[in-house]
């Protein structure tokens, strides 16, 4: 079996599948001759050739929204954002457009197509590089939002979400893209969207985190097993549409839940988990739901974005927190 | 070839049948057969029947907000006139002139301008998206239909309608952009109607004409009158067959004007003087293919009002099965999200759908 | 307060204890009282242990001070 | 005391500030000449002159980042977005620039500003036409988010944001610019930005609600309270920096909270309101905290508007269920 | 005028001083005192200084990302010597030439890099906007601080920098039609040095030249070689005289190209030949310039020589002082969001900073 880094399972996932449909294009800046500032692209161009794989403008606007016309018109559009703070210039197309199609034709525009870009901190990079806008694009109806933390994932993730009929926000936690290999199977198979991943499981407390955030939380949990509590990890995976079944399911059981995610705290994606655990699972709640998250501040430059991502030691202290909380 | 005859930086436009409905350019005049030009009158004379019941409706408050057609007429059908069944339109939300010619039934229209997602389900052989409200967006996915026609080995092309005030968006701009370094076969249809609600054009824009903005992207574009049929089906035929053959995009600017109200919540002589719209009264679209098709012989008074007597009930007819079976059923509103339901619709949807139903609203 | 401290260490053991329904408030009052909420039944709707539970829970405990350690 | 709706207190606020604060320019599409298309900005152009209240061509992006320039250059700009569904085009400059450039230049360059736009359905109009996106701009570190609901708070809200030192987003509940009348204090007075308003007292229950919803909120109170059950209502008024403080004591006394809003319901400010109160409160909660709001589906064209929009019953039946909730 | 002699449409460039370092156009040639000429090869040279080291120490691992300069120096310099101390400036993230020029100190550029937000403070003297990241979004603000300057009576033009890639985005387009609908008195200055990461600039848009692009605005541009340092100064001069004279915005283009890596992210190997690099190292902006200098018997090797290395020892010292004291205070990442801090702020920094105090990681 292969053993890939994210960037790489990414990748090949995107060639296999590019070779089983012929309907998909991928683009974006820098994607096509140079195979994506991050390599995700690297050799589409070579293998498929320049109108499957291509490079475009500075025009986040124009790529999303010609990937809307392109989806009606028989193609599948993956595209790239090259990082996630620019999206937003392209927040116009994807929340009226690329969201809405299907409803607004009730049925009869219909837009399969993928929309990538690396996201979240850590990685030393300029301003608007290091964002996680996550709760912005779940908070829209009519899109999916997906965050994969492992090779197997991305691969399992990608390949749903080319084969899903509706789009995908696809986002990708940059930090990791080469922080660690695993085994990722030649065969074809897909992960469902809107399916968590129960990464550890345990009853001591729930924690449910995506991305980068998987690792800092079971290291952090690692050294609380040491002290003898059992955190249940949840890898949440898809972030919309959420997989409330297995949150309140672990939640029921273990009683306590604790967020962690490296976007900003307020308004956020832990503050619907929140908000749902209340609605379902009220009475079994043992302890106050908690969250550890960035500050409520834009990300700083580099010297200061270690002040601002996650500490590990955080999520140790929360956990520890949450266990002991009434007991 | 027209695009380089008018060039417009030279100040040029192109008409063909003036005002008062004479030929001025008669090796430019297209060769279109006699009965396609009634035709073609008669869509013109139905625009303005199902226009000005809209409007009557809006009156009433039997219909929800309007965007009125008139004046507008011969830029739409003359250049949805050039487009093949299997060529795309992308529209903004004043085009009923280019709707009607492509084939879209009434009913679904109206729906729209009712308030109802099904006005935007146009029928499968009919390749016009939904309206576009968000000014030229949409400018973004006629130039993806294009590309995809361009990689599939389609023949097709695709159009895109907007404003005057549409050129002002930093998506006109990307589109242009990017069809030209695409070279998609895709036509630009700016309708240059002098006004983007209360705002005059020349606050949209310093430059002098809406076409040269082309030459910004390396592809050409030409100033047509849009009240003129034949010029604007001349330009966009054209531009339609140079897609065809691989030569890319053209901007056409059809200037034109808009007679009505910007919508139906606009009150335009809070912004406009009488004596303008008058002028360009005048230069009505429709008068003036009525007088050229009397000269020719093809149409009279007797024929116009037993025409317009006709449409006006059968339109009646339409709108009050509207009025009768219009509404939005619940169901769709959740039903369309996507392509299933996620399990929080779904439960949404049971809960909401449970409410009304006790309430005796659905 | 201290009958708390005692109820932590009650349960080390391994097994993992009887989940029981209560609002916050209700855990709370429990907690200040000193009593384990576990060991209280419920009369609330499916079982739900309410405040009048604790209450009652509470008085007979006073009667019988050296109940306050579980089990 | 003059008597205005809204939209006249409004315009009335603006017209007293830019005669005292000569640096006031009010710009967007139709606010000129025509003084808006809800007529905010009427008879502002007559009395200031073209050069401090003008039209735009329709470039959203392009009025907010001209505004970022001119606040840096001395002015204090007011720009209307025509509909909350075309502040999309605005995302970029907003959330990369407006909301960032004080700590970027760490405090060298600040953006007084205030963007204006009407929000919220119900008034039967076009697609994209009645958004509400507070959650959206809420999440964004560097912004205020403020939304009146009557015309007192009106003027005293918009005039405390053009005083503010720093960018203000202003949301219009456009339902109710003309629903009602009230009297407006000509003298000068500004309502603090971070401060909810409790619109009536109560014991039993916490409401939260803000803009249009406060109106159908307590018509529902009204009914409750001839059931003999009496809940607070808390206007929020300023949905980002929320006044915690505010709703944090009056969930300590009253036990149960609902939050009212018009958005759609996951990811939004509902759900940041129930994650406070579990942060702050928890111990204190009889009752799962509940939200009313719309599903989790795109605002339907008008005919379909009556199923989104919060029915007041929904809101009545609500009280009732919380405040029923045993505990 | 320039803008009308070398009109972009006819494929016309302005050059003043060839490769070579020949005056090719005598009668264009700025008047430019000699101390100042010698200031400003002074300038270009410790741009030159500045850039290395920063690659250097990057390479070894003490700088973070950084954004090369090499290659762009004339039309950096040569347009940011035509502004007056009260113009405003609206880079991009590469113009170091231009900071130097506009008197930026070499700290606070470097302490940018460093990735430290201080490094955006510039002091107050000095009316540079922070780099701005988001591609094009500044030509906006430049057109606002111009807005501003105008409608307040000052006498103060605005300049934007920005890239060839920077002309896809919508809002370059929304910029240049809002400066060319108010005539704002600014200058848009276009760096198309050939690529833009690996994409090149045919790619980027379909249009001829970059300059053309005004004319779909209602103002002027010209193309300008841009490793010419007086064709760029006379062309930004006209610009901003006729800005300052109420006549409006103008497009430069200035051909030109960037020597190095897109940053010290990218390996330009990957996507260009070495011999198109080669080429334009020919056209070095310094070469050419210190051929003329020398010819004049302004400088020489020697003065050189001793000007390198006492900015390298000074760039040295500057560079050791931010590893000692550049870190970024904790404060400060918490202090700026608002005028003041919000009570969930307030709270936050409390929370945070004892986490970090307790580690003694403050
Ligand atoms: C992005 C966006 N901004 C603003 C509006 C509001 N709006 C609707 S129509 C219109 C004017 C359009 O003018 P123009 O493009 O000339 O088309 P016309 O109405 O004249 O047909 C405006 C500003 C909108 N629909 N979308
Ligand atoms: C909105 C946005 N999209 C993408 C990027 C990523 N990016 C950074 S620089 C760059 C290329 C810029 O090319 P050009 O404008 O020619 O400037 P140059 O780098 O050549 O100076 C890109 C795509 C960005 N910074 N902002
Ligand atoms: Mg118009
Ligand atoms: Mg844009
Ligand atoms: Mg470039």
């Amino acid at each position: 079996m292969p053993v890939f880094n994210n960037i790489q399972a990414l990748n090949y996932a995107l060639m296999q599948e590019m070779e089983k449909d012929p309907s998909i294009v991928v683009f974006g800046e820098d994607v096509g001759y140079e195979g994506g500032v991050f390599r995700a692209t690297v050799d589409l161009q070579a293998k498929f050739g320049v109108e499957r794989c291509f490079d475009t403008p500075i025009s986040e606007s124009g790529i999303v929204g010609m990937a809307v016309g392109m989806a009606i018109n028989g193609l599948k559009p993956v595209v790239e954002l090259q990082f996630c703070g620019f999206t937003y210039p392209a927040f116009n197309q994807i929340i009226s457009h690329v969201s809405r199609m299907r409803n607004r034709s009730r049925g009869r525009y219909t837009l399969p197509m993928v929309i990538r870009f690396p996201f979240g901190g850590g990685i030393r990079a300029l301003e608007h590089h290091s964002e996680s806008p996550e709760a912005l694009f779940a908070h829209i109806p009519g899109l999916k939002v997906v965050a994969p933390s492992t090779p197997y994932d991305t691969k399992g993730l990608l390949l749903a979400a080319l084969r899903d009929p509706d789009p995908v926000i696809f986002m990708e936690p940059k930090r990791i893209y080469r922080a660690f290999k695993q085994e990722v199977p030649e065969d074809d198979y897909v992960i469902e969207i809107g399916k968590a991943n129960i990464v550890k499981e345990g009853e001591d407390l729930t924690i449910v985190t995506w991305g980068a955030m998987v690792r800092d939380t079971l290291k952090a949990v690692e050294k609380a097993n040491e002290k003898g509590i059992h955190p249940e990890v949840i890898d949440l995976r898809t972030i919309a549409p959420m997989d409330r079944e297995t949150i309140i399911k672990s939640v029921k059981k273990t009683g306590r839940i604790l967020i962690v995610q490296e976007a900003v705290k307020s308004f956020s994606v832990a503050s619907e988990i929140i908000a749902l655990v209340n609605e379902k699972a009220f009475l079994h709640l043992e302890a106050p739901p908690a969250r550890v998250t960035a500050p409520d501040i834009i990300v700083p430059l580099p010297r200061g974005e270690q002040f601002y991502m996650p500490h590990p030691d955080m999520i140790y202290e929360k956990i520890n927190e949450v266990v002991n909380f009434l007991t | 070839m027209l695009v380089d005859q008018y060039n417009p930086f030279e100040g040029k436009m192109l008409q063909i049948l003036d005002p008062d409905g004479n030929v001025i350019e008669e090796k430019l005049l297209p060769e279109i057969p006699e009965d396609e030009l009634v035709r073609l009158f008669k869509i013109m004379l139905f625009t303005r029947v199902v226009d000005r019941k809209a409007l009557m409706y809006q009156r009433q408050g039997r219909m929800l907000t309007y965007a009125p057609n008139e004046g507008q007429e011969a830029c739409q059908i003359g250049s949805a006139y050039a487009l093949e069944q299997r060529d795309w339109m992308a529209p903004a939300f004043r085009e009923l002139g280019a709707w009607l010619t492509r084939g879209v039934d009434l009913k679904t229209l109206y729906l729209y301008w009712y308030g109802n997602e099904m006005g935007s389900k146009v029928s499968e052989d009919i390749r016009i998206l939904p309206v576009s409200i968000p000014i030229s967006s949409q400018l973004l996915h006629a130039v993806g239909l294009g590309y995809a026609a361009k990689v599939r080995g389609l023949d097709e092309v695709s159009i895109a309608y907007f404003g005057d005030g549409g050129t002002s968006e930093g998506d006109f701009h990307e589109a242009m952009n990017l069809a030209g370094v695409y070279k998609t076969p895709t036509i630009f249809l700016c309708q240059n109607n002098q006004w983007s609600i209360s705002v005059p054009k020349h606050f949209q824009t310093a430059s002098e004409t809406f076409a040269q903005k082309a030459y910004a992207y390396g592809f050409k574009g030409i100033k047509v009158d849009g009240n003129d049929i034949f010029a604007m089906y001349a330009a966009t035929k054209e531009a339609v067959d140079r897609a065809r053959a691989g030569e890319g995009p053209t901007l056409i600017e059809a200037y034109t004007y808009r007679l009505g109200a910007h919508t139906t919540s606009d009150d335009p002589t809070r912004y406009r003087d009488d004596a303008e719209v008058e002028a360009w009264r005048e230069k009505d679209p429709v008068k003036r293919f009525r007088i050229y098709l009397e000269k020719r012989g093809l149409w009279n008074q007797e024929m116009e009002k037993a025409f317009v007597a006709e449409k006006e009930e059968e339109v009646e007819k339409v709108f009050s099965d509207i009025e009768q079976n219009g509404g939005t059923v619940f169901d769709d509103i959740f039903m369309y999200q996507y392509a299933e339901m996620t399990p929080i619709l779904r439960e949404q949807y049971a809960e909401w759908k449970a409410f009304f139903q006790e309430r005796g609203m659905l | 307060p201290s009958s708390a401290e005692g109820r932590k260490n009650s349960f080390t053991e391994k097994e993992i204890p009887q989940k029981v329904l209560a609002t916050p408030v209700a855990r709370k009052m429990a907690y200040d009282l000193g009593l384990d909420i576990r060991t209280i039944k419920g009369t609330g709707p499916g079982g739900r242990i309410m405040k009048e539970d604790i209450r009652r829970a509470g008085e007979s405990n006073e009667k019988k001070p050296a109940a306050v350690a579980v089990q």
